[in-house]
Protein backbone atom coordinates (compact mmCIF):
# COMPACT_ATOMS: atom_id res chain seq x y z
CA UNK A 1 0.00 0.00 0.00
CA UNK A 2 1.38 3.89 -1.12
CA UNK A 3 -0.24 6.76 0.65
CA UNK A 4 -0.89 10.37 -0.82
CA UNK A 5 -1.61 13.24 1.07
CA UNK A 6 -3.08 16.53 0.07
CA UNK A 7 -5.54 19.51 1.77
CA UNK A 8 -6.65 21.92 -0.16
CA UNK A 9 -9.46 24.46 0.97
CA UNK A 10 -10.07 22.48 3.87
CA UNK A 11 -10.57 19.25 1.84
CA UNK A 12 -8.23 16.40 2.63
CA UNK A 13 -7.54 14.38 -0.33
CA UNK A 14 -6.01 10.76 -0.01
CA UNK A 15 -4.86 8.94 -2.53
CA UNK A 16 -3.99 5.24 -2.11
CA UNK A 17 -2.52 2.64 -4.10
CA UNK A 18 -1.77 -0.92 -3.56
CA UNK A 19 -3.38 -3.48 -1.04
CA UNK A 20 -5.21 -2.54 1.98
CA UNK A 21 -6.15 -5.26 4.25
CA UNK A 22 -5.46 -6.02 8.23
CA UNK A 23 -1.41 -5.15 7.48
CA UNK A 24 -2.12 -2.11 6.44
CA UNK A 25 -4.70 -0.51 7.94
CA UNK A 26 -3.35 0.55 11.08
CA UNK A 27 -1.00 3.13 8.84
CA UNK A 28 -3.71 3.61 6.66
CA UNK A 29 -5.00 4.83 9.76
CA UNK A 30 -2.17 6.34 11.58
CA UNK A 31 -1.39 8.48 8.23
CA UNK A 32 -4.77 9.90 7.81
CA UNK A 33 -5.32 10.74 11.41
CA UNK A 34 -1.95 12.50 11.66
CA UNK A 35 -3.27 14.95 9.05
CA UNK A 36 -6.13 15.55 10.25
CA UNK A 37 -4.78 16.67 14.16
CA UNK A 38 -2.03 19.05 12.20
CA UNK A 39 -4.22 20.65 9.60
CA UNK A 40 -7.95 22.15 8.84
CA UNK A 41 -9.02 19.52 7.61
CA UNK A 42 -13.26 19.52 7.56
CA UNK A 43 -13.79 16.62 4.80
CA UNK A 44 -12.29 13.84 2.94
CA UNK A 45 -11.85 12.16 -0.50
CA UNK A 46 -10.57 8.66 0.02
CA UNK A 47 -9.22 8.41 -3.73
CA UNK A 48 -9.08 4.31 -4.30
CA UNK A 49 -8.74 4.03 -8.43
CA UNK A 50 -5.19 2.29 -7.60
CA UNK A 51 -6.61 0.16 -5.06
CA UNK A 52 -6.99 -3.44 -6.13
CA UNK A 53 -7.73 -5.05 -2.68
CA UNK A 54 -9.43 -4.16 0.11
CA UNK A 55 -11.24 -6.04 2.71
CA UNK A 56 -13.01 -5.02 6.03
CA UNK A 57 -10.30 -3.94 8.04
CA UNK A 58 -9.77 -1.18 4.99
CA UNK A 59 -13.41 -0.14 4.86
CA UNK A 60 -12.98 0.17 8.94
CA UNK A 61 -10.34 2.59 8.66
CA UNK A 62 -12.42 4.55 6.41
CA UNK A 63 -15.66 4.06 8.26
CA UNK A 64 -13.53 5.74 11.33
CA UNK A 65 -12.52 8.32 9.54
CA UNK A 66 -16.13 9.13 8.25
CA UNK A 67 -17.37 9.28 12.04
CA UNK A 68 -14.80 11.53 13.14
CA UNK A 69 -15.58 14.63 10.17
CA UNK A 70 -18.94 14.09 10.55
CA UNK A 71 -18.89 14.80 14.22
CA UNK A 72 -17.40 18.13 12.97
CA UNK A 73 -19.84 18.42 10.10
CA UNK A 74 -17.44 17.24 7.60
CA UNK A 75 -18.16 14.37 5.14
CA UNK A 76 -16.22 11.70 3.44
CA UNK A 77 -16.46 11.06 -0.40
CA UNK A 78 -14.90 7.95 -2.45
CA UNK A 79 -13.57 8.13 -5.43
CA UNK A 80 -13.47 4.45 -7.12
CA UNK A 81 -14.32 3.09 -10.54
CA UNK A 82 -12.85 -0.47 -10.10
CA UNK A 83 -16.46 -2.42 -10.37
CA UNK A 84 -14.89 -4.35 -7.39
CA UNK A 85 -13.65 -1.99 -5.35
CA UNK A 86 -17.31 -0.56 -5.87
CA UNK A 87 -19.15 -3.77 -5.31
CA UNK A 88 -17.59 -3.52 -1.87
CA UNK A 89 -18.60 -0.01 -1.28
CA UNK A 90 -22.13 -1.01 -2.01
CA UNK A 91 -22.23 -4.26 0.02
CA UNK A 92 -21.24 -2.23 3.07
CA UNK A 93 -23.58 0.51 2.46
CA UNK A 94 -20.98 2.93 2.32
CA UNK A 95 -22.54 4.76 -1.04
CA UNK A 96 -25.46 5.57 1.46
CA UNK A 97 -23.42 7.42 4.41
CA UNK A 98 -20.21 8.35 1.74
CA UNK A 99 -20.79 10.07 -1.78
CA UNK A 100 -19.37 8.18 -4.31
CA UNK A 101 -17.62 10.43 -7.34
CA UNK A 102 -15.34 8.78 -10.41
CA UNK A 103 -12.83 11.92 -10.63
CA UNK A 104 -11.58 13.72 -7.25
CA UNK A 105 -12.38 17.10 -9.41
CA UNK A 106 -16.33 16.47 -8.50
CA UNK A 107 -15.74 16.83 -4.57
CA UNK A 108 -16.03 21.06 -5.69
CA UNK A 109 -19.33 20.53 -7.71
CA UNK A 110 -20.62 18.19 -4.93
CA UNK A 111 -19.34 21.10 -2.18
CA UNK A 112 -20.94 24.19 -4.80
CA UNK A 113 -24.06 21.89 -4.46
CA UNK A 114 -24.36 21.86 -0.34
CA UNK A 115 -23.45 25.15 -0.38
CA UNK B 1 -7.91 -33.19 -12.88
CA UNK B 2 -7.72 -35.81 -10.18
CA UNK B 3 -8.91 -34.43 -6.37
CA UNK B 4 -7.14 -31.85 -4.98
CA UNK B 5 -6.83 -30.30 -1.92
CA UNK B 6 -4.08 -28.32 0.38
CA UNK B 7 -4.28 -27.80 4.04
CA UNK B 8 -1.70 -24.80 5.19
CA UNK B 9 -0.59 -23.83 8.71
CA UNK B 10 0.52 -20.41 9.67
CA UNK B 11 0.91 -18.59 12.89
CA UNK B 12 -1.63 -15.89 13.34
CA UNK B 13 0.17 -12.78 12.01
CA UNK B 14 -1.03 -9.91 9.96
CA UNK B 15 1.27 -10.21 7.42
CA UNK B 16 0.15 -14.17 6.68
CA UNK B 17 -3.35 -12.62 5.62
CA UNK B 18 -2.08 -11.57 1.73
CA UNK B 19 -0.33 -14.88 2.10
CA UNK B 20 -3.28 -16.90 2.43
CA UNK B 21 -5.37 -15.06 -0.27
CA UNK B 22 -2.26 -15.37 -2.79
CA UNK B 23 -2.45 -19.13 -2.02
CA UNK B 24 -6.17 -19.55 -1.82
CA UNK B 25 -6.55 -17.89 -5.10
CA UNK B 26 -3.86 -19.50 -7.21
CA UNK B 27 -5.54 -23.14 -5.63
CA UNK B 28 -9.03 -21.63 -6.70
CA UNK B 29 -7.72 -20.72 -10.33
CA UNK B 30 -7.08 -24.67 -11.23
CA UNK B 31 -10.74 -24.51 -11.78
CA UNK B 32 -12.13 -22.51 -14.65
CA UNK B 33 -13.47 -19.75 -12.11
CA UNK B 34 -14.12 -15.88 -13.70
CA UNK B 35 -11.71 -13.03 -12.20
CA UNK B 36 -14.64 -11.80 -10.61
CA UNK B 37 -15.56 -14.83 -8.72
CA UNK B 38 -11.76 -15.44 -7.47
CA UNK B 39 -11.74 -11.75 -6.44
CA UNK B 40 -15.13 -12.80 -4.14
CA UNK B 41 -13.04 -16.14 -2.57
CA UNK B 42 -10.24 -13.67 -1.90
CA UNK B 43 -12.37 -11.29 0.36
CA UNK B 44 -14.26 -13.68 1.78
CA UNK B 45 -10.87 -15.27 2.68
CA UNK B 46 -9.53 -12.24 3.89
CA UNK B 47 -12.03 -11.48 6.37
CA UNK B 48 -12.47 -15.20 7.73
CA UNK B 49 -8.46 -15.17 8.66
CA UNK B 50 -8.78 -11.56 10.00
CA UNK B 51 -11.17 -12.62 12.32
CA UNK B 52 -9.18 -15.24 13.19
CA UNK B 53 -6.14 -12.98 14.44
CA UNK B 54 -8.18 -10.17 15.75
CA UNK B 55 -11.04 -11.90 17.31
CA UNK B 56 -10.03 -15.36 18.00
CA UNK B 57 -6.60 -14.53 18.90
CA UNK B 58 -7.35 -11.23 19.88
CA UNK B 59 -3.81 -10.32 18.32
CA UNK B 60 -2.17 -12.90 20.48
CA UNK B 61 -0.06 -15.48 18.93
CA UNK B 62 -2.04 -19.11 17.81
CA UNK B 63 -2.15 -20.69 15.14
CA UNK B 64 -4.56 -20.71 11.92
CA UNK B 65 -5.53 -23.64 9.78
CA UNK B 66 -6.42 -23.23 5.98
CA UNK B 67 -7.71 -25.74 4.33
CA UNK B 68 -9.08 -26.11 0.65
CA UNK B 69 -10.51 -28.96 -1.96
CA UNK B 70 -13.31 -29.31 -4.51
CA UNK B 71 -16.49 -30.58 -3.70
CA UNK B 72 -20.18 -31.31 -4.59
CA UNK B 73 -19.31 -28.98 -7.35
CA UNK B 74 -17.36 -26.06 -5.56
CA UNK B 75 -14.83 -24.77 -3.59
CA UNK B 76 -14.70 -25.38 0.11
CA UNK B 77 -12.44 -23.36 2.04
CA UNK B 78 -12.08 -23.74 6.13
CA UNK B 79 -10.71 -21.61 8.12
CA UNK B 80 -10.01 -22.84 11.66
CA UNK B 81 -8.18 -21.44 15.03
CA UNK B 82 -8.38 -22.48 18.32
CA UNK B 83 -8.95 -19.35 19.70
CA UNK B 84 -11.39 -17.43 22.29
CA UNK B 85 -14.21 -19.21 20.26
CA UNK B 86 -17.38 -17.14 18.64
CA UNK B 87 -20.43 -15.85 20.20
CA UNK B 88 -22.97 -16.42 17.87
CA UNK B 89 -25.03 -13.45 19.02
CA UNK B 90 -22.29 -10.91 18.06
CA UNK B 91 -22.79 -11.87 14.26
CA UNK B 92 -25.10 -9.19 12.42
CA UNK B 93 -26.41 -7.87 15.78
CA UNK B 94 -23.95 -5.08 15.14
CA UNK B 95 -25.77 -2.17 12.42
CA UNK B 96 -23.31 -1.42 9.64
CA UNK B 97 -23.91 2.44 9.58
CA UNK B 98 -23.64 2.40 13.54
CA UNK B 99 -20.28 0.98 14.08
CA UNK B 100 -18.80 0.48 17.27
CA UNK B 101 -15.03 1.10 17.02
CA UNK B 102 -13.83 0.06 13.66
CA UNK B 103 -15.27 -3.32 13.30
CA UNK B 104 -18.60 -3.11 12.17
CA UNK B 105 -19.62 -6.62 11.55
CA UNK B 106 -18.71 -6.32 7.58
CA UNK B 107 -16.90 -9.69 8.00
CA UNK B 108 -19.58 -11.58 7.85
CA UNK B 109 -21.87 -9.47 5.65
CA UNK B 110 -18.93 -9.91 3.13
CA UNK B 111 -18.60 -13.64 3.86
CA UNK B 112 -22.35 -14.05 3.07
CA UNK B 113 -22.92 -11.79 0.08
CA UNK B 114 -19.81 -13.01 -2.10
CA UNK B 115 -19.61 -16.98 -1.20
CA UNK B 116 -22.53 -19.19 -1.74
CA UNK B 117 -22.71 -20.52 1.78
CA UNK B 118 -21.01 -19.73 4.82
CA UNK B 119 -20.82 -21.77 8.12
CA UNK B 120 -19.74 -20.99 11.07
CA UNK B 121 -18.43 -23.85 13.49
CA UNK B 122 -17.56 -23.13 17.39
CA UNK B 123 -15.38 -26.12 18.02
CA UNK B 124 -14.60 -27.29 21.61
CA UNK B 125 -11.71 -24.68 21.79
CA UNK B 126 -12.13 -22.21 18.76
CA UNK B 127 -13.75 -21.43 15.87
CA UNK B 128 -14.18 -22.34 12.26
CA UNK B 129 -15.70 -21.11 9.28
CA UNK B 130 -16.66 -22.86 6.17
CA UNK B 131 -16.75 -20.99 3.26
CA UNK B 132 -18.17 -22.53 -0.40
CA UNK B 133 -17.89 -21.18 -4.02
CA UNK B 134 -20.59 -22.97 -6.63
CA UNK B 135 -18.44 -23.63 -9.59
CA UNK B 136 -20.88 -23.80 -12.83
CA UNK B 137 -21.27 -27.83 -14.06
CA UNK B 138 -19.86 -26.57 -17.50
CA UNK B 139 -16.86 -24.79 -16.08
CA UNK B 140 -15.61 -27.53 -13.74
CA UNK B 141 -13.91 -29.69 -16.32
CA UNK C 1 8.18 -9.09 12.02
CA UNK C 2 7.77 -11.74 14.61
CA UNK C 3 9.08 -15.44 13.87
CA UNK C 4 6.94 -16.36 10.36
CA UNK C 5 6.65 -19.85 8.84
CA UNK C 6 4.33 -22.05 7.03
CA UNK C 7 3.78 -25.83 7.18
CA UNK C 8 1.72 -26.66 3.68
CA UNK C 9 0.08 -29.90 2.72
CA UNK C 10 -0.60 -30.91 -0.92
CA UNK C 11 -1.15 -34.51 -2.64
CA UNK C 12 1.30 -34.97 -5.53
CA UNK C 13 0.10 -33.62 -8.52
CA UNK C 14 1.55 -32.05 -11.55
CA UNK C 15 -0.79 -28.44 -11.18
CA UNK C 16 0.60 -28.37 -7.04
CA UNK C 17 4.11 -27.52 -8.48
CA UNK C 18 3.16 -23.83 -9.19
CA UNK C 19 1.07 -23.58 -6.21
CA UNK C 20 4.05 -24.10 -4.02
CA UNK C 21 6.24 -21.80 -6.35
CA UNK C 22 3.79 -19.20 -5.68
CA UNK C 23 3.04 -19.71 -1.93
CA UNK C 24 6.88 -19.77 -1.27
CA UNK C 25 7.54 -16.77 -3.70
CA UNK C 26 5.02 -14.74 -0.99
CA UNK C 27 6.19 -15.72 2.15
CA UNK C 28 10.16 -15.27 1.03
CA UNK C 29 8.84 -11.71 -0.37
CA UNK C 30 7.89 -11.16 3.28
CA UNK C 31 11.81 -10.13 3.67
CA UNK C 32 13.60 -8.06 1.67
CA UNK C 33 15.15 -10.21 -1.17
CA UNK C 34 16.12 -8.90 -4.78
CA UNK C 35 13.61 -10.27 -7.83
CA UNK C 36 16.74 -12.89 -8.72
CA UNK C 37 16.79 -14.05 -5.43
CA UNK C 38 13.00 -14.80 -5.58
CA UNK C 39 13.15 -16.59 -9.01
CA UNK C 40 16.51 -18.78 -7.61
CA UNK C 41 14.38 -19.88 -4.78
CA UNK C 42 10.91 -20.50 -6.91
CA UNK C 43 13.19 -22.71 -9.41
CA UNK C 44 15.04 -24.65 -6.79
CA UNK C 45 11.59 -25.18 -5.01
CA UNK C 46 10.52 -26.57 -8.22
CA UNK C 47 13.04 -28.96 -8.50
CA UNK C 48 12.30 -30.18 -5.50
CA UNK C 49 8.57 -30.79 -5.42
CA UNK C 50 9.17 -31.98 -9.43
CA UNK C 51 11.03 -34.87 -8.03
CA UNK C 52 8.61 -35.58 -5.01
CA UNK C 53 6.18 -36.21 -7.80
CA UNK C 54 8.35 -38.00 -10.27
CA UNK C 55 10.87 -39.95 -8.23
CA UNK C 56 9.74 -40.05 -4.99
CA UNK C 57 5.82 -41.65 -5.94
CA UNK C 58 6.95 -42.14 -9.35
CA UNK C 59 3.90 -40.08 -10.74
CA UNK C 60 1.52 -42.12 -8.24
CA UNK C 61 -0.18 -40.75 -5.39
CA UNK C 62 1.27 -39.49 -2.28
CA UNK C 63 1.47 -36.05 -0.19
CA UNK C 64 3.78 -33.48 -0.30
CA UNK C 65 4.63 -31.33 3.14
CA UNK C 66 6.16 -28.28 2.55
CA UNK C 67 7.91 -25.80 4.95
CA UNK C 68 9.12 -22.82 5.38
CA UNK C 69 10.80 -20.74 8.13
CA UNK C 70 12.98 -18.06 8.95
CA UNK C 71 16.08 -18.98 10.77
CA UNK C 72 19.97 -18.42 10.86
CA UNK C 73 19.75 -15.26 8.89
CA UNK C 74 17.79 -16.64 6.44
CA UNK C 75 14.80 -19.13 4.64
CA UNK C 76 14.72 -22.35 5.21
CA UNK C 77 12.38 -24.26 2.73
CA UNK C 78 12.13 -28.15 3.68
CA UNK C 79 10.11 -30.39 0.66
CA UNK C 80 9.01 -34.02 2.37
CA UNK C 81 7.54 -36.80 0.80
CA UNK C 82 6.93 -40.59 1.75
CA UNK C 83 7.73 -42.22 -1.33
CA UNK C 84 10.31 -44.75 -2.27
CA UNK C 85 13.34 -42.68 -0.96
CA UNK C 86 16.45 -41.38 -2.35
CA UNK C 87 19.39 -43.73 -3.79
CA UNK C 88 22.45 -40.96 -3.05
CA UNK C 89 24.39 -42.84 -5.58
CA UNK C 90 22.02 -41.09 -8.26
CA UNK C 91 22.24 -37.52 -7.95
CA UNK C 92 25.26 -36.38 -10.04
CA UNK C 93 26.12 -39.39 -11.22
CA UNK C 94 24.37 -38.78 -14.83
CA UNK C 95 26.16 -36.30 -16.75
CA UNK C 96 24.48 -33.56 -18.17
CA UNK C 97 25.29 -33.60 -21.73
CA UNK C 98 24.33 -37.35 -21.81
CA UNK C 99 21.13 -37.65 -20.61
CA UNK C 100 19.57 -40.33 -19.66
CA UNK C 101 16.13 -39.92 -20.68
CA UNK C 102 14.48 -36.35 -20.24
CA UNK C 103 16.12 -36.60 -16.55
CA UNK C 104 19.60 -35.35 -16.82
CA UNK C 105 20.15 -35.02 -13.28
CA UNK C 106 19.44 -30.73 -13.25
CA UNK C 107 17.25 -30.93 -10.51
CA UNK C 108 19.95 -30.21 -7.92
CA UNK C 109 22.51 -29.39 -10.02
CA UNK C 110 20.00 -26.07 -10.05
CA UNK C 111 19.08 -26.28 -6.14
CA UNK C 112 23.02 -26.42 -5.68
CA UNK C 113 23.55 -23.33 -7.82
CA UNK C 114 20.82 -21.10 -6.64
CA UNK C 115 20.40 -21.57 -2.88
CA UNK C 116 23.09 -21.19 -0.51
CA UNK C 117 22.77 -24.36 0.78
CA UNK C 118 20.95 -27.87 0.15
CA UNK C 119 20.34 -31.00 2.35
CA UNK C 120 19.23 -34.60 1.52
CA UNK C 121 17.98 -35.89 4.23
CA UNK C 122 16.65 -39.90 3.35
CA UNK C 123 13.97 -40.52 6.02
CA UNK C 124 12.33 -43.85 7.24
CA UNK C 125 10.20 -43.64 4.51
CA UNK C 126 10.80 -41.38 1.40
CA UNK C 127 12.86 -37.94 1.25
CA UNK C 128 13.75 -34.32 2.84
CA UNK C 129 15.47 -32.19 0.74
CA UNK C 130 15.86 -28.89 2.85
CA UNK C 131 16.98 -25.29 1.09
CA UNK C 132 18.73 -22.73 2.47
CA UNK C 133 18.69 -19.17 1.18
CA UNK C 134 20.90 -16.40 2.83
CA UNK C 135 19.04 -13.16 3.52
CA UNK C 136 21.50 -10.33 3.95
CA UNK C 137 22.14 -8.85 7.24
CA UNK C 138 21.17 -5.30 6.60
CA UNK C 139 18.40 -6.32 4.18
CA UNK C 140 16.46 -8.64 7.36
CA UNK C 141 14.99 -5.42 8.64
CA UNK D 1 2.10 -21.82 -21.60
CA UNK D 2 1.06 -21.58 -25.28
CA UNK D 3 3.15 -22.23 -27.86
CA UNK D 4 3.21 -21.12 -31.29
CA UNK D 5 4.80 -23.58 -34.01
CA UNK D 6 6.17 -22.32 -37.37
CA UNK D 7 8.23 -24.39 -40.02
CA UNK D 8 10.38 -22.48 -42.51
CA UNK D 9 13.53 -24.00 -44.74
CA UNK D 10 13.04 -27.26 -42.68
CA UNK D 11 13.41 -25.06 -39.52
CA UNK D 12 10.62 -25.55 -36.35
CA UNK D 13 10.61 -22.21 -34.67
CA UNK D 14 8.97 -23.32 -31.60
CA UNK D 15 7.59 -19.77 -29.72
CA UNK D 16 6.72 -20.41 -26.19
CA UNK D 17 5.12 -17.67 -23.54
CA UNK D 18 4.22 -18.33 -20.21
CA UNK D 19 5.69 -20.80 -17.67
CA UNK D 20 7.23 -24.16 -18.34
CA UNK D 21 7.18 -26.76 -15.57
CA UNK D 22 6.34 -30.02 -15.03
CA UNK D 23 2.72 -29.61 -15.34
CA UNK D 24 3.32 -28.15 -19.10
CA UNK D 25 6.48 -30.07 -20.11
CA UNK D 26 4.43 -33.41 -21.36
CA UNK D 27 2.17 -30.91 -23.63
CA UNK D 28 5.01 -29.19 -24.71
CA UNK D 29 6.82 -32.56 -25.54
CA UNK D 30 3.68 -33.89 -27.79
CA UNK D 31 3.20 -30.90 -29.64
CA UNK D 32 6.91 -30.09 -30.77
CA UNK D 33 7.40 -34.13 -31.56
CA UNK D 34 4.05 -33.93 -33.40
CA UNK D 35 5.38 -31.31 -36.09
CA UNK D 36 8.90 -33.29 -36.04
CA UNK D 37 7.18 -36.55 -37.22
CA UNK D 38 4.75 -35.08 -39.98
CA UNK D 39 7.28 -32.34 -41.36
CA UNK D 40 10.23 -32.22 -42.73
CA UNK D 41 12.31 -30.81 -39.67
CA UNK D 42 16.40 -30.83 -39.44
CA UNK D 43 16.94 -27.72 -37.02
CA UNK D 44 14.84 -26.15 -34.53
CA UNK D 45 14.57 -22.77 -32.43
CA UNK D 46 13.44 -23.09 -29.31
CA UNK D 47 12.21 -18.89 -28.62
CA UNK D 48 12.03 -18.66 -24.74
CA UNK D 49 11.58 -14.62 -24.94
CA UNK D 50 8.39 -14.79 -23.43
CA UNK D 51 8.95 -17.50 -21.06
CA UNK D 52 8.37 -16.28 -17.68
CA UNK D 53 9.76 -19.34 -15.50
CA UNK D 54 11.35 -22.73 -16.68
CA UNK D 55 12.71 -25.03 -14.57
CA UNK D 56 14.73 -28.77 -15.40
CA UNK D 57 11.17 -30.54 -16.68
CA UNK D 58 11.13 -28.10 -19.14
CA UNK D 59 14.35 -28.13 -20.27
CA UNK D 60 14.28 -31.70 -20.34
CA UNK D 61 11.76 -31.43 -23.08
CA UNK D 62 14.49 -28.69 -24.75
CA UNK D 63 17.21 -31.67 -24.11
CA UNK D 64 15.12 -34.69 -25.27
CA UNK D 65 14.38 -32.61 -29.01
CA UNK D 66 18.20 -32.17 -29.32
CA UNK D 67 19.19 -35.48 -28.67
CA UNK D 68 16.82 -36.26 -31.56
CA UNK D 69 17.53 -33.86 -34.25
CA UNK D 70 21.12 -34.47 -33.48
CA UNK D 71 20.69 -37.74 -34.38
CA UNK D 72 20.04 -36.90 -37.53
CA UNK D 73 22.46 -34.09 -38.30
CA UNK D 74 20.01 -30.97 -36.72
CA UNK D 75 20.68 -28.36 -34.73
CA UNK D 76 19.13 -26.62 -31.82
CA UNK D 77 19.04 -22.77 -30.84
CA UNK D 78 18.35 -21.01 -28.30
CA UNK D 79 16.89 -17.54 -28.64
CA UNK D 80 16.20 -15.96 -25.20
CA UNK D 81 17.49 -12.69 -23.89
CA UNK D 82 15.88 -12.75 -20.27
CA UNK D 83 18.69 -12.68 -17.74
CA UNK D 84 16.96 -15.59 -15.19
CA UNK D 85 16.67 -18.15 -18.27
CA UNK D 86 19.78 -17.07 -19.57
CA UNK D 87 21.42 -18.35 -16.19
CA UNK D 88 19.54 -21.70 -15.97
CA UNK D 89 20.48 -22.22 -19.45
CA UNK D 90 24.36 -21.54 -18.52
CA UNK D 91 24.25 -23.67 -15.54
CA UNK D 92 22.43 -26.85 -17.43
CA UNK D 93 25.20 -26.47 -19.92
CA UNK D 94 22.87 -26.26 -22.88
CA UNK D 95 25.07 -23.45 -24.38
CA UNK D 96 27.52 -25.74 -24.34
CA UNK D 97 25.89 -28.07 -27.19
CA UNK D 98 22.90 -25.89 -28.54
CA UNK D 99 23.88 -22.01 -29.87
CA UNK D 100 22.26 -18.81 -28.08
CA UNK D 101 20.71 -16.27 -30.11
CA UNK D 102 19.03 -13.01 -29.72
CA UNK D 103 16.69 -12.59 -32.64
CA UNK D 104 15.23 -15.99 -34.51
CA UNK D 105 16.61 -14.20 -37.94
CA UNK D 106 19.99 -14.52 -36.28
CA UNK D 107 19.41 -18.96 -37.36
CA UNK D 108 20.09 -18.00 -40.97
CA UNK D 109 23.14 -16.52 -40.47
CA UNK D 110 24.65 -18.94 -37.91
CA UNK D 111 23.10 -21.74 -40.93
CA UNK D 112 24.96 -19.83 -43.83
CA UNK D 113 28.16 -19.42 -41.46
CA UNK D 114 27.80 -24.03 -41.29
CA UNK D 115 27.12 -23.94 -44.50
N1 LIG E 1 -12.65 -16.45 14.61
C1 LIG E 1 -13.42 -15.81 15.54
N2 LIG E 1 -13.26 -16.05 16.85
C2 LIG E 1 -14.00 -15.41 17.78
N3 LIG E 1 -14.96 -14.51 17.48
C3 LIG E 1 -15.18 -14.24 16.19
C4 LIG E 1 -14.43 -14.85 15.15
N4 LIG E 1 -14.88 -14.39 13.96
C5 LIG E 1 -15.84 -13.50 14.25
N5 LIG E 1 -16.04 -13.39 15.58
C6 LIG E 1 -17.07 -12.55 16.27
O1 LIG E 1 -18.06 -12.21 15.32
C7 LIG E 1 -18.20 -10.79 15.25
C8 LIG E 1 -18.58 -10.37 13.84
O2 LIG E 1 -17.52 -10.60 12.95
P1 LIG E 1 -17.45 -9.82 11.57
O3 LIG E 1 -18.76 -9.95 10.88
O4 LIG E 1 -16.27 -10.31 10.81
O5 LIG E 1 -17.29 -8.31 11.95
P2 LIG E 1 -16.12 -7.51 12.66
O6 LIG E 1 -14.85 -8.28 12.50
O7 LIG E 1 -16.11 -6.22 11.93
O8 LIG E 1 -16.56 -7.38 14.09
C9 LIG E 1 -16.87 -10.26 15.72
O9 LIG E 1 -16.98 -8.97 16.21
C10 LIG E 1 -16.49 -11.26 16.80
O10 LIG E 1 -17.11 -10.99 18.01
N1 LIG F 1 12.24 -37.09 -3.72
C1 LIG F 1 12.97 -38.07 -4.28
N2 LIG F 1 12.68 -39.37 -4.02
C2 LIG F 1 13.40 -40.36 -4.60
N3 LIG F 1 14.45 -40.15 -5.43
C3 LIG F 1 14.78 -38.88 -5.72
C4 LIG F 1 14.08 -37.79 -5.16
N4 LIG F 1 14.65 -36.65 -5.61
C5 LIG F 1 15.65 -37.02 -6.42
N5 LIG F 1 15.75 -38.37 -6.48
C6 LIG F 1 16.78 -39.14 -7.23
O1 LIG F 1 17.88 -38.30 -7.53
C7 LIG F 1 18.14 -38.26 -8.92
C8 LIG F 1 18.65 -36.91 -9.32
O2 LIG F 1 17.63 -35.92 -9.20
P1 LIG F 1 17.74 -34.57 -10.00
O3 LIG F 1 19.08 -33.98 -9.80
O4 LIG F 1 16.59 -33.74 -9.65
O5 LIG F 1 17.68 -34.97 -11.54
P2 LIG F 1 16.53 -35.61 -12.40
O6 LIG F 1 15.21 -35.34 -11.73
O7 LIG F 1 16.67 -34.90 -13.68
O8 LIG F 1 16.86 -37.07 -12.47
C9 LIG F 1 16.82 -38.64 -9.56
O9 LIG F 1 17.00 -39.18 -10.84
C10 LIG F 1 16.27 -39.65 -8.58
O10 LIG F 1 16.81 -40.92 -8.78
Amino acid sequence: MEVEKEVKNKVLFVRISGEIDLKEADRLRREVDEVIENYPVKDIVFNLKNVYFIDSSGLGVILGRFKKVRSLGGRVYLAATNEKIKKLLELSGFFRIMKGISREEEVWEEKAHEA
Amino acid sequence: MKHNYFTLTIPALKENVGLVRVLVASFAAQKDLTLPELDDIKVAVSEAVTNSIIHGYGNNPGEIIIKGYFADEGLYIEVIDFGKGIDREKIREKAVLDPEEEHPGLGFIFMQSLMDRVEIIPGERGTKVILFKRILADRTA
